[in-house]
Protein backbone atom coordinates (compact mmCIF):
# COMPACT_ATOMS: atom_id res chain seq x y z
CA UNK A 1 0.00 0.00 0.00
CA UNK A 2 1.55 3.73 -0.73
CA UNK A 3 0.18 6.32 2.45
CA UNK A 4 0.10 9.80 0.18
CA UNK A 5 -0.17 13.12 2.82
CA UNK A 6 -1.95 15.38 0.40
CA UNK A 7 -2.33 18.12 2.78
CA UNK A 8 -1.21 19.32 5.89
CA UNK A 9 -2.94 21.60 8.12
CA UNK A 10 -5.91 21.87 11.03
CA UNK A 11 -7.15 19.25 8.89
CA UNK A 12 -4.50 17.38 7.09
CA UNK A 13 -5.53 14.82 4.23
CA UNK A 14 -3.67 11.61 4.27
CA UNK A 15 -5.12 8.93 0.81
CA UNK A 16 -4.43 4.85 0.91
CA UNK A 17 -3.82 3.19 -2.57
CA UNK A 18 -3.73 -0.38 -2.95
CA UNK A 19 -4.10 -3.02 -0.35
CA UNK A 20 -4.65 -2.39 3.45
CA UNK A 21 -3.98 -6.12 4.89
CA UNK A 22 -1.53 -8.02 7.44
CA UNK A 23 1.62 -6.57 5.67
CA UNK A 24 0.40 -3.37 4.93
CA UNK A 25 -1.00 -2.43 8.42
CA UNK A 26 1.73 -1.51 10.42
CA UNK A 27 2.85 1.59 8.00
CA UNK A 28 0.04 3.28 9.77
CA UNK A 29 1.68 3.15 12.65
CA UNK A 30 4.77 4.96 11.03
CA UNK A 31 2.42 7.95 9.43
CA UNK A 32 3.08 10.95 11.86
CA UNK A 33 -0.55 12.66 11.64
CA UNK A 34 -2.73 9.21 11.79
CA UNK A 35 -0.69 8.73 15.19
CA UNK A 36 -0.94 12.59 16.25
CA UNK A 37 -3.82 12.40 18.91
CA UNK A 38 -4.80 15.94 18.44
CA UNK A 39 -4.54 16.41 14.70
CA UNK A 40 -7.59 15.49 12.74
CA UNK A 41 -6.71 13.80 9.58
CA UNK A 42 -9.42 12.90 6.27
CA UNK A 43 -8.41 9.51 4.79
CA UNK A 44 -9.08 9.15 1.52
CA UNK A 45 -9.93 5.63 0.21
CA UNK A 46 -10.51 6.06 -2.97
CA UNK A 47 -8.24 3.92 -4.77
CA UNK A 48 -8.24 1.47 -1.42
CA UNK A 49 -9.21 -1.90 -3.58
CA UNK A 50 -8.91 -4.00 -0.69
CA UNK A 51 -9.43 -3.78 3.23
CA UNK A 52 -9.61 -6.74 5.37
CA UNK A 53 -9.59 -7.53 9.72
CA UNK A 54 -6.11 -6.06 10.02
CA UNK A 55 -6.33 -3.29 7.78
CA UNK A 56 -9.63 -2.49 9.42
CA UNK A 57 -7.70 -2.99 12.88
CA UNK A 58 -4.97 -0.96 12.35
CA UNK A 59 -7.66 2.05 11.38
CA UNK A 60 -9.54 1.39 14.26
CA UNK A 61 -6.17 1.85 16.22
CA UNK A 62 -5.43 4.74 14.97
CA UNK A 63 -8.81 6.36 15.81
CA UNK A 64 -8.48 5.01 19.24
CA UNK A 65 -5.25 6.89 19.56
CA UNK A 66 -7.25 10.24 18.96
CA UNK A 67 -8.03 12.65 22.03
CA UNK A 68 -11.58 12.68 20.28
CA UNK A 69 -12.08 9.30 18.98
CA UNK A 70 -15.33 9.76 16.42
CA UNK A 71 -13.38 13.35 15.02
CA UNK A 72 -9.93 12.72 14.91
CA UNK A 73 -10.07 10.17 11.98
CA UNK A 74 -12.71 10.70 9.15
CA UNK A 75 -13.08 9.06 6.06
CA UNK A 76 -13.92 9.62 2.74
CA UNK A 77 -14.53 7.99 -0.84
CA UNK A 78 -14.21 4.09 0.31
CA UNK A 79 -15.71 2.00 -2.06
CA UNK A 80 -18.63 -0.76 -2.29
CA UNK A 81 -15.74 -3.59 -1.00
CA UNK A 82 -14.15 -1.35 1.70
CA UNK A 83 -17.51 -0.46 2.58
CA UNK A 84 -19.03 -3.59 3.58
CA UNK A 85 -16.10 -4.50 5.81
CA UNK A 86 -16.62 -1.51 7.86
CA UNK A 87 -20.38 -2.41 7.66
CA UNK A 88 -20.11 -6.60 8.68
CA UNK A 89 -17.94 -5.61 11.28
CA UNK A 90 -20.11 -2.58 12.64
CA UNK A 91 -16.89 -0.50 12.76
CA UNK A 92 -19.03 2.12 10.85
CA UNK A 93 -20.54 2.99 13.85
CA UNK A 94 -17.01 4.33 14.83
CA UNK A 95 -16.44 6.82 12.27
CA UNK A 96 -18.08 9.42 9.81
CA UNK A 97 -17.74 8.67 6.71
CA UNK A 98 -18.30 10.67 3.78
CA UNK A 99 -18.70 10.20 0.02
CA UNK A 100 -16.08 13.05 -1.29
CA UNK A 101 -13.12 14.59 0.49
CA UNK A 102 -14.12 17.78 0.08
CA UNK A 103 -16.84 17.88 2.50
CA UNK A 104 -14.93 15.75 4.91
CA UNK A 105 -12.42 18.24 5.43
CA UNK A 106 -14.72 20.82 5.57
CA UNK A 107 -16.75 18.73 8.20
CA UNK A 108 -13.62 18.51 10.35
CA UNK A 109 -12.48 22.21 9.84
CA UNK A 110 -16.30 23.33 11.55
CA UNK A 111 -15.60 21.27 14.26
CA UNK A 112 -11.95 21.83 15.05
CA UNK A 113 -13.11 25.59 15.27
CA UNK A 114 -15.99 24.46 17.69
CA UNK A 115 -13.64 23.42 20.01
CA UNK A 116 -11.50 25.82 20.09
CA UNK B 1 -18.02 -32.99 -10.89
CA UNK B 2 -15.34 -31.91 -8.51
CA UNK B 3 -12.05 -31.17 -8.72
CA UNK B 4 -9.46 -30.29 -6.76
CA UNK B 5 -6.30 -28.30 -6.22
CA UNK B 6 -3.69 -27.78 -3.68
CA UNK B 7 -1.62 -25.12 -2.63
CA UNK B 8 1.51 -25.77 -0.07
CA UNK B 9 3.19 -22.59 0.92
CA UNK B 10 5.46 -20.92 3.81
CA UNK B 11 3.38 -19.61 6.92
CA UNK B 12 4.97 -15.86 6.21
CA UNK B 13 2.77 -13.09 5.90
CA UNK B 14 4.19 -11.53 2.74
CA UNK B 15 2.30 -14.38 0.92
CA UNK B 16 -1.29 -13.69 1.89
CA UNK B 17 -1.95 -11.78 -2.05
CA UNK B 18 -0.93 -14.64 -3.59
CA UNK B 19 -3.24 -16.56 -1.64
CA UNK B 20 -5.87 -14.61 -1.92
CA UNK B 21 -5.09 -13.96 -6.07
CA UNK B 22 -4.87 -17.60 -6.07
CA UNK B 23 -8.52 -18.04 -4.86
CA UNK B 24 -9.57 -14.94 -6.59
CA UNK B 25 -8.74 -16.84 -10.04
CA UNK B 26 -10.38 -20.05 -8.89
CA UNK B 27 -13.64 -18.21 -7.84
CA UNK B 28 -13.24 -16.57 -11.34
CA UNK B 29 -13.70 -20.11 -13.01
CA UNK B 30 -16.78 -20.86 -11.53
CA UNK B 31 -18.45 -16.93 -12.02
CA UNK B 32 -16.56 -17.40 -15.70
CA UNK B 33 -16.08 -13.21 -15.39
CA UNK B 34 -12.64 -12.23 -15.83
CA UNK B 35 -10.84 -11.27 -12.75
CA UNK B 36 -10.26 -7.63 -14.36
CA UNK B 37 -13.77 -7.42 -14.35
CA UNK B 38 -14.38 -9.15 -11.25
CA UNK B 39 -14.63 -5.93 -8.98
CA UNK B 40 -18.09 -5.82 -7.60
CA UNK B 41 -18.38 -9.52 -8.05
CA UNK B 42 -20.34 -10.85 -4.31
CA UNK B 43 -18.73 -14.11 -5.15
CA UNK B 44 -14.94 -13.54 -5.70
CA UNK B 45 -14.62 -10.52 -3.50
CA UNK B 46 -16.19 -12.85 -0.37
CA UNK B 47 -13.33 -15.81 -1.23
CA UNK B 48 -10.79 -13.13 -1.65
CA UNK B 49 -11.52 -11.52 1.97
CA UNK B 50 -12.44 -15.02 3.75
CA UNK B 51 -8.87 -16.71 2.19
CA UNK B 52 -7.10 -13.67 3.45
CA UNK B 53 -8.23 -13.78 7.03
CA UNK B 54 -8.10 -17.25 7.38
CA UNK B 55 -4.69 -17.45 6.13
CA UNK B 56 -3.43 -14.25 8.02
CA UNK B 57 -4.29 -16.33 11.17
CA UNK B 58 -3.01 -19.01 10.39
CA UNK B 59 0.95 -16.96 9.69
CA UNK B 60 0.48 -14.60 13.09
CA UNK B 61 -1.30 -17.54 15.56
CA UNK B 62 1.67 -20.14 14.99
CA UNK B 63 2.78 -21.46 18.16
CA UNK B 64 6.58 -21.41 17.05
CA UNK B 65 7.59 -17.32 15.53
CA UNK B 66 10.78 -19.08 15.21
CA UNK B 67 10.22 -20.34 11.59
CA UNK B 68 7.32 -20.45 9.21
CA UNK B 69 5.52 -23.60 9.06
CA UNK B 70 3.75 -24.69 5.95
CA UNK B 71 0.21 -24.19 5.21
CA UNK B 72 -1.81 -26.06 3.20
CA UNK B 73 -4.92 -24.62 0.77
CA UNK B 74 -7.14 -27.08 -0.33
CA UNK B 75 -9.69 -25.70 -3.02
CA UNK B 76 -12.63 -28.06 -4.06
CA UNK B 77 -13.96 -26.99 -7.24
CA UNK B 78 -17.69 -27.88 -8.14
CA UNK B 79 -20.14 -26.53 -11.06
CA UNK B 80 -21.86 -24.13 -8.22
CA UNK B 81 -19.72 -24.19 -5.30
CA UNK B 82 -16.61 -23.64 -4.28
CA UNK B 83 -15.19 -24.98 -1.09
CA UNK B 84 -11.70 -23.50 0.51
CA UNK B 85 -10.20 -25.00 3.36
CA UNK B 86 -6.75 -24.12 5.15
CA UNK B 87 -4.47 -26.89 7.76
CA UNK B 88 -2.13 -25.29 9.96
CA UNK B 89 -0.21 -26.89 13.04
CA UNK B 90 -1.34 -23.92 15.28
CA UNK B 91 -2.69 -24.40 18.61
CA UNK B 92 -6.59 -25.33 18.56
CA UNK B 93 -8.70 -22.72 18.69
CA UNK B 94 -12.79 -22.12 18.38
CA UNK B 95 -14.40 -20.69 15.22
CA UNK B 96 -17.38 -19.36 17.30
CA UNK B 97 -15.37 -16.28 18.41
CA UNK B 98 -18.22 -13.64 20.34
CA UNK B 99 -18.56 -10.69 18.20
CA UNK B 100 -16.03 -7.98 18.93
CA UNK B 101 -17.23 -5.20 21.54
CA UNK B 102 -16.79 -2.14 18.96
CA UNK B 103 -17.32 0.55 21.39
CA UNK B 104 -13.60 0.17 22.70
CA UNK B 105 -11.99 0.48 19.52
CA UNK B 106 -10.89 -3.10 19.26
CA UNK B 107 -7.55 -3.65 16.94
CA UNK B 108 -8.10 -6.95 16.34
CA UNK B 109 -10.95 -10.13 16.85
CA UNK B 110 -12.62 -9.23 13.29
CA UNK B 111 -11.19 -12.18 10.79
CA UNK B 112 -13.69 -14.57 12.09
CA UNK B 113 -16.63 -12.53 12.32
CA UNK B 114 -16.01 -11.30 8.83
CA UNK B 115 -15.38 -14.94 7.32
CA UNK B 116 -18.72 -15.93 8.94
CA UNK B 117 -20.56 -13.19 7.14
CA UNK B 118 -19.30 -13.82 3.63
CA UNK B 119 -19.01 -17.64 3.42
CA UNK B 120 -22.18 -19.57 3.77
CA UNK B 121 -20.39 -22.37 6.00
CA UNK B 122 -17.73 -22.38 7.88
CA UNK B 123 -16.85 -25.61 9.57
CA UNK B 124 -13.64 -26.50 11.97
CA UNK B 125 -11.42 -29.51 12.51
CA UNK B 126 -8.79 -30.85 14.75
CA UNK B 127 -7.17 -33.57 13.07
CA UNK B 128 -3.54 -35.11 13.80
CA UNK B 129 -2.37 -31.82 15.61
CA UNK B 130 -3.94 -29.65 12.43
CA UNK B 131 -6.17 -27.12 12.23
CA UNK B 132 -8.66 -27.46 9.12
CA UNK B 133 -10.76 -24.60 9.03
CA UNK B 134 -13.15 -25.45 5.77
CA UNK B 135 -15.14 -22.63 4.54
CA UNK B 136 -17.46 -22.62 1.52
CA UNK B 137 -19.94 -20.69 -0.59
CA UNK B 138 -22.88 -21.48 -3.35
CA UNK B 139 -22.64 -19.37 -6.87
CA UNK C 1 16.77 -16.85 1.02
CA UNK C 2 15.09 -19.69 -0.61
CA UNK C 3 11.27 -20.13 -0.47
CA UNK C 4 9.58 -23.41 -2.26
CA UNK C 5 5.11 -23.26 -3.15
CA UNK C 6 3.85 -25.72 -4.48
CA UNK C 7 0.60 -25.94 -6.43
CA UNK C 8 -1.07 -29.63 -7.91
CA UNK C 9 -3.71 -29.71 -9.74
CA UNK C 10 -5.90 -31.03 -12.42
CA UNK C 11 -4.26 -31.40 -16.11
CA UNK C 12 -7.36 -29.11 -17.84
CA UNK C 13 -7.00 -26.22 -20.08
CA UNK C 14 -9.57 -24.01 -18.01
CA UNK C 15 -6.86 -23.83 -15.37
CA UNK C 16 -4.38 -22.26 -17.33
CA UNK C 17 -5.70 -18.53 -16.02
CA UNK C 18 -5.79 -19.63 -12.68
CA UNK C 19 -2.21 -21.14 -13.39
CA UNK C 20 -0.76 -18.19 -14.86
CA UNK C 21 -2.51 -15.19 -12.61
CA UNK C 22 -1.03 -17.29 -9.38
CA UNK C 23 2.64 -17.27 -10.94
CA UNK C 24 2.04 -13.66 -11.83
CA UNK C 25 1.38 -12.81 -7.89
CA UNK C 26 4.27 -15.07 -7.08
CA UNK C 27 6.33 -12.64 -9.60
CA UNK C 28 5.13 -9.50 -8.14
CA UNK C 29 6.27 -10.80 -4.91
CA UNK C 30 9.86 -10.63 -6.23
CA UNK C 31 9.33 -6.88 -8.30
CA UNK C 32 7.31 -5.77 -5.37
CA UNK C 33 4.85 -4.04 -7.74
CA UNK C 34 0.85 -4.98 -7.01
CA UNK C 35 -0.50 -6.58 -10.05
CA UNK C 36 -2.88 -3.97 -11.21
CA UNK C 37 0.32 -1.73 -12.01
CA UNK C 38 2.27 -4.92 -13.62
CA UNK C 39 1.10 -4.27 -16.72
CA UNK C 40 4.54 -3.69 -18.37
CA UNK C 41 6.82 -5.22 -16.25
CA UNK C 42 8.69 -7.43 -18.45
CA UNK C 43 9.53 -9.78 -15.35
CA UNK C 44 5.87 -11.01 -14.24
CA UNK C 45 4.99 -10.86 -18.22
CA UNK C 46 7.69 -13.02 -18.95
CA UNK C 47 6.51 -15.48 -16.40
CA UNK C 48 2.65 -15.09 -17.06
CA UNK C 49 3.40 -16.33 -20.55
CA UNK C 50 5.89 -19.03 -19.96
CA UNK C 51 3.95 -20.93 -17.94
CA UNK C 52 0.86 -20.93 -19.48
CA UNK C 53 2.70 -22.33 -22.60
CA UNK C 54 4.17 -24.71 -20.64
CA UNK C 55 0.77 -25.33 -18.48
CA UNK C 56 -1.06 -25.80 -21.89
CA UNK C 57 1.91 -28.09 -23.09
CA UNK C 58 1.71 -30.62 -20.22
CA UNK C 59 -2.63 -30.54 -20.97
CA UNK C 60 -2.78 -31.02 -24.49
CA UNK C 61 0.40 -32.83 -25.17
CA UNK C 62 -0.83 -35.60 -22.21
CA UNK C 63 -0.45 -39.35 -23.45
CA UNK C 64 -4.11 -40.39 -22.14
CA UNK C 65 -6.82 -38.30 -23.50
CA UNK C 66 -9.70 -40.06 -20.86
CA UNK C 67 -9.17 -38.42 -18.13
CA UNK C 68 -7.01 -35.80 -16.45
CA UNK C 69 -3.93 -36.04 -15.16
CA UNK C 70 -2.28 -34.56 -11.92
CA UNK C 71 -0.38 -31.46 -12.88
CA UNK C 72 2.20 -30.42 -10.59
CA UNK C 73 3.97 -26.93 -10.38
CA UNK C 74 6.96 -25.85 -7.96
CA UNK C 75 7.99 -21.94 -7.52
CA UNK C 76 11.59 -21.31 -5.89
CA UNK C 77 11.16 -18.17 -4.81
CA UNK C 78 14.65 -16.49 -4.71
CA UNK C 79 15.46 -12.94 -3.56
CA UNK C 80 16.26 -11.79 -7.06
CA UNK C 81 15.11 -15.46 -9.05
CA UNK C 82 12.02 -17.13 -9.64
CA UNK C 83 12.30 -20.55 -10.80
CA UNK C 84 9.19 -22.08 -12.06
CA UNK C 85 8.77 -26.72 -12.77
CA UNK C 86 6.04 -28.23 -14.04
CA UNK C 87 5.52 -31.62 -14.06
CA UNK C 88 3.24 -34.20 -15.91
CA UNK C 89 3.11 -37.23 -16.73
CA UNK C 90 3.12 -37.28 -20.59
CA UNK C 91 5.63 -39.12 -23.09
CA UNK C 92 9.27 -37.64 -23.13
CA UNK C 93 10.14 -34.44 -25.11
CA UNK C 94 13.14 -32.82 -26.31
CA UNK C 95 12.66 -29.11 -25.51
CA UNK C 96 15.38 -28.24 -28.13
CA UNK C 97 12.50 -27.79 -30.91
CA UNK C 98 13.25 -26.09 -34.49
CA UNK C 99 11.92 -22.91 -35.03
CA UNK C 100 8.61 -23.03 -36.70
CA UNK C 101 8.99 -22.64 -40.74
CA UNK C 102 6.93 -19.25 -40.36
CA UNK C 103 6.31 -19.07 -44.30
CA UNK C 104 4.01 -21.94 -44.32
CA UNK C 105 1.81 -20.68 -41.60
CA UNK C 106 2.23 -22.82 -38.89
CA UNK C 107 -0.69 -22.76 -36.32
CA UNK C 108 1.63 -24.75 -34.04
CA UNK C 109 5.01 -25.58 -32.52
CA UNK C 110 5.64 -21.38 -30.84
CA UNK C 111 5.48 -22.55 -27.24
CA UNK C 112 8.84 -23.94 -26.32
CA UNK C 113 10.06 -20.94 -28.61
CA UNK C 114 8.63 -18.53 -26.52
CA UNK C 115 9.54 -20.18 -23.27
CA UNK C 116 13.44 -20.17 -24.26
CA UNK C 117 12.93 -16.72 -25.76
CA UNK C 118 11.43 -14.88 -22.44
CA UNK C 119 13.08 -16.94 -19.53
CA UNK C 120 16.74 -16.50 -18.61
CA UNK C 121 17.27 -20.63 -18.48
CA UNK C 122 14.95 -23.67 -19.50
CA UNK C 123 16.09 -27.40 -18.61
CA UNK C 124 14.19 -30.31 -18.99
CA UNK C 125 14.21 -33.57 -16.88
CA UNK C 126 12.78 -36.86 -17.11
CA UNK C 127 12.66 -38.66 -13.55
CA UNK C 128 10.30 -41.66 -12.98
CA UNK C 129 8.10 -41.43 -15.57
CA UNK C 130 7.24 -37.78 -15.25
CA UNK C 131 8.81 -34.86 -17.34
CA UNK C 132 9.84 -32.27 -15.38
CA UNK C 133 10.83 -28.52 -17.12
CA UNK C 134 12.27 -25.63 -15.18
CA UNK C 135 12.12 -21.97 -16.15
CA UNK C 136 14.20 -19.25 -14.31
CA UNK C 137 14.72 -15.53 -14.86
CA UNK C 138 16.42 -13.15 -12.72
CA UNK C 139 14.83 -9.91 -11.28
CA UNK D 1 -12.50 -13.84 -24.45
CA UNK D 2 -15.36 -11.66 -26.30
CA UNK D 3 -15.14 -11.16 -30.04
CA UNK D 4 -17.18 -8.42 -31.32
CA UNK D 5 -18.27 -7.92 -35.06
CA UNK D 6 -17.63 -3.72 -34.95
CA UNK D 7 -18.92 -3.54 -38.85
CA UNK D 8 -19.67 -6.19 -41.91
CA UNK D 9 -18.80 -4.99 -45.39
CA UNK D 10 -15.83 -5.41 -48.05
CA UNK D 11 -13.51 -4.90 -44.78
CA UNK D 12 -15.04 -6.51 -42.24
CA UNK D 13 -13.70 -5.00 -38.33
CA UNK D 14 -14.10 -7.60 -35.53
CA UNK D 15 -12.59 -6.62 -31.98
CA UNK D 16 -11.24 -9.19 -29.58
CA UNK D 17 -11.24 -8.28 -25.63
CA UNK D 18 -9.64 -10.46 -23.13
CA UNK D 19 -7.36 -13.25 -23.45
CA UNK D 20 -6.70 -15.43 -26.17
CA UNK D 21 -4.90 -18.43 -24.93
CA UNK D 22 -5.86 -22.33 -25.84
CA UNK D 23 -9.12 -21.87 -23.93
CA UNK D 24 -10.48 -19.34 -25.94
CA UNK D 25 -8.86 -19.90 -29.10
CA UNK D 26 -11.48 -22.67 -30.82
CA UNK D 27 -13.55 -19.63 -30.49
CA UNK D 28 -11.71 -18.04 -33.90
CA UNK D 29 -13.07 -20.72 -35.64
CA UNK D 30 -16.53 -20.42 -35.34
CA UNK D 31 -16.63 -16.96 -36.27
CA UNK D 32 -17.70 -16.65 -39.64
CA UNK D 33 -16.18 -13.26 -41.41
CA UNK D 34 -12.41 -14.41 -39.77
CA UNK D 35 -12.94 -18.00 -42.00
CA UNK D 36 -14.47 -17.00 -45.30
CA UNK D 37 -11.57 -17.34 -47.49
CA UNK D 38 -12.39 -13.59 -49.39
CA UNK D 39 -13.45 -11.79 -46.66
CA UNK D 40 -11.35 -8.83 -45.67
CA UNK D 41 -10.76 -8.58 -41.68
CA UNK D 42 -9.42 -5.74 -39.34
CA UNK D 43 -8.64 -7.62 -36.27
CA UNK D 44 -8.87 -4.68 -33.63
CA UNK D 45 -6.51 -6.12 -30.98
CA UNK D 46 -7.09 -3.19 -28.50
CA UNK D 47 -8.23 -4.96 -25.73
CA UNK D 48 -6.76 -7.85 -25.49
CA UNK D 49 -5.05 -8.13 -22.70
CA UNK D 50 -2.94 -11.18 -23.33
CA UNK D 51 -1.73 -13.76 -26.30
CA UNK D 52 0.18 -16.74 -25.81
CA UNK D 53 1.29 -19.24 -28.64
CA UNK D 54 -2.45 -20.94 -28.81
CA UNK D 55 -3.47 -17.90 -29.82
CA UNK D 56 -1.32 -16.54 -32.02
CA UNK D 57 -1.48 -20.15 -33.64
CA UNK D 58 -5.03 -19.56 -34.01
CA UNK D 59 -4.78 -16.32 -35.94
CA UNK D 60 -1.96 -17.79 -38.26
CA UNK D 61 -4.37 -20.40 -39.14
CA UNK D 62 -7.54 -18.21 -40.05
CA UNK D 63 -4.97 -16.47 -42.11
CA UNK D 64 -3.71 -18.99 -43.62
CA UNK D 65 -7.38 -19.41 -44.91
CA UNK D 66 -7.41 -16.55 -46.50
CA UNK D 67 -6.90 -16.53 -50.62
CA UNK D 68 -4.68 -13.57 -50.18
CA UNK D 69 -2.97 -14.93 -47.22
CA UNK D 70 -0.96 -11.35 -46.21
CA UNK D 71 -3.73 -9.20 -46.66
CA UNK D 72 -6.77 -11.52 -45.67
CA UNK D 73 -6.16 -10.56 -42.08
CA UNK D 74 -4.81 -7.00 -40.89
CA UNK D 75 -4.11 -6.31 -37.61
CA UNK D 76 -4.56 -3.09 -34.99
CA UNK D 77 -4.09 -1.62 -32.26
CA UNK D 78 -1.82 -4.52 -30.13
CA UNK D 79 -0.21 -3.74 -26.69
CA UNK D 80 3.06 -3.79 -26.54
CA UNK D 81 2.20 -7.26 -24.28
CA UNK D 82 0.92 -8.81 -27.67
CA UNK D 83 3.11 -7.32 -29.74
CA UNK D 84 5.69 -9.18 -28.21
CA UNK D 85 4.52 -12.28 -29.01
CA UNK D 86 4.56 -11.73 -32.57
CA UNK D 87 7.70 -10.34 -32.68
CA UNK D 88 10.02 -13.61 -30.43
CA UNK D 89 7.62 -16.19 -33.17
CA UNK D 90 8.48 -13.76 -36.00
CA UNK D 91 5.27 -13.98 -37.00
CA UNK D 92 4.73 -10.42 -37.39
CA UNK D 93 6.51 -11.02 -40.61
CA UNK D 94 3.04 -12.29 -41.85
CA UNK D 95 0.90 -9.84 -40.86
CA UNK D 96 0.50 -5.70 -41.80
CA UNK D 97 0.31 -4.42 -38.52
CA UNK D 98 -1.41 -1.10 -37.97
CA UNK D 99 -1.38 1.64 -34.90
CA UNK D 100 -5.08 2.64 -35.52
CA UNK D 101 -7.68 0.85 -36.89
CA UNK D 102 -9.01 3.08 -39.25
CA UNK D 103 -6.18 3.08 -41.39
CA UNK D 104 -5.67 -0.70 -41.56
CA UNK D 105 -9.77 -0.20 -42.49
CA UNK D 106 -8.25 2.37 -45.63
CA UNK D 107 -5.38 0.10 -45.97
CA UNK D 108 -7.86 -3.05 -46.87
CA UNK D 109 -10.14 -0.89 -49.05
CA UNK D 110 -8.12 0.57 -51.76
CA UNK D 111 -5.94 -3.16 -51.13
CA UNK D 112 -9.90 -5.06 -52.27
CA UNK D 113 -10.81 -2.44 -55.29
CA UNK D 114 -7.19 -2.61 -56.85
CA UNK D 115 -7.77 -6.69 -57.10
CA UNK D 116 -11.65 -5.90 -58.27
N1 LIG E 1 -5.46 -20.41 12.32
C1 LIG E 1 -5.51 -20.17 13.64
N2 LIG E 1 -4.65 -20.77 14.47
C2 LIG E 1 -4.70 -20.54 15.79
N3 LIG E 1 -5.56 -19.71 16.38
C3 LIG E 1 -6.45 -19.07 15.61
C4 LIG E 1 -6.46 -19.26 14.20
N4 LIG E 1 -7.47 -18.51 13.70
C5 LIG E 1 -8.03 -17.88 14.74
N5 LIG E 1 -7.42 -18.21 15.88
C6 LIG E 1 -7.78 -17.75 17.24
O1 LIG E 1 -9.04 -17.13 17.18
C7 LIG E 1 -8.95 -15.77 17.63
C8 LIG E 1 -9.91 -14.89 16.86
O2 LIG E 1 -9.49 -14.78 15.51
P1 LIG E 1 -9.95 -13.54 14.64
O3 LIG E 1 -11.41 -13.39 14.78
O4 LIG E 1 -9.44 -13.75 13.25
O5 LIG E 1 -9.26 -12.29 15.29
P2 LIG E 1 -7.72 -11.93 15.49
O6 LIG E 1 -6.93 -12.84 14.63
O7 LIG E 1 -7.63 -10.50 15.07
O8 LIG E 1 -7.46 -12.13 16.95
C9 LIG E 1 -7.50 -15.41 17.47
O9 LIG E 1 -7.10 -14.40 18.35
C10 LIG E 1 -6.80 -16.73 17.75
O10 LIG E 1 -6.65 -16.93 19.16
N1 LIG F 1 4.61 -31.15 -21.49
C1 LIG F 1 4.79 -31.82 -22.63
N2 LIG F 1 4.51 -33.15 -22.69
C2 LIG F 1 4.69 -33.85 -23.81
N3 LIG F 1 5.15 -33.33 -24.95
C3 LIG F 1 5.45 -32.01 -24.97
C4 LIG F 1 5.29 -31.21 -23.82
N4 LIG F 1 5.68 -29.95 -24.13
C5 LIG F 1 6.06 -29.98 -25.40
N5 LIG F 1 5.94 -31.23 -25.94
C6 LIG F 1 6.28 -31.66 -27.31
O1 LIG F 1 7.05 -30.64 -27.93
C7 LIG F 1 6.39 -30.19 -29.13
C8 LIG F 1 6.64 -28.68 -29.31
O2 LIG F 1 5.95 -27.96 -28.29
P1 LIG F 1 5.58 -26.44 -28.54
O3 LIG F 1 6.78 -25.73 -29.04
O4 LIG F 1 4.98 -25.93 -27.29
O5 LIG F 1 4.52 -26.46 -29.71
P2 LIG F 1 3.07 -27.12 -29.80
O6 LIG F 1 2.68 -27.48 -28.40
O7 LIG F 1 2.24 -26.05 -30.39
O8 LIG F 1 3.24 -28.32 -30.69
C9 LIG F 1 4.95 -30.56 -28.93
O9 LIG F 1 4.30 -30.72 -30.18
C10 LIG F 1 5.05 -31.86 -28.16
O10 LIG F 1 5.30 -32.94 -29.04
Amino acid sequence: MIITEISKGDVAIIAFNGTLDASSAPELRKNRALNDPLQTVVVDLQKLDFIDSSGLGAIVGVARLKDDRRFGILLSCMNDRVRKVFEITNAQKLFHIFDDTKAAVEYGATRQSTCK
Amino acid sequence: MKRTMILTLPGEIIFTRVVSQTTCSVAALLTGKSLSASDGNEFTNAFELAISEAFTNSVLHSACQCEPQTITITFTIEPRQLTVSIHDLNPPFSIDTPDPDIENYPENGYGLLIIRKVMDKVTYNRENGSNIITMSKQL
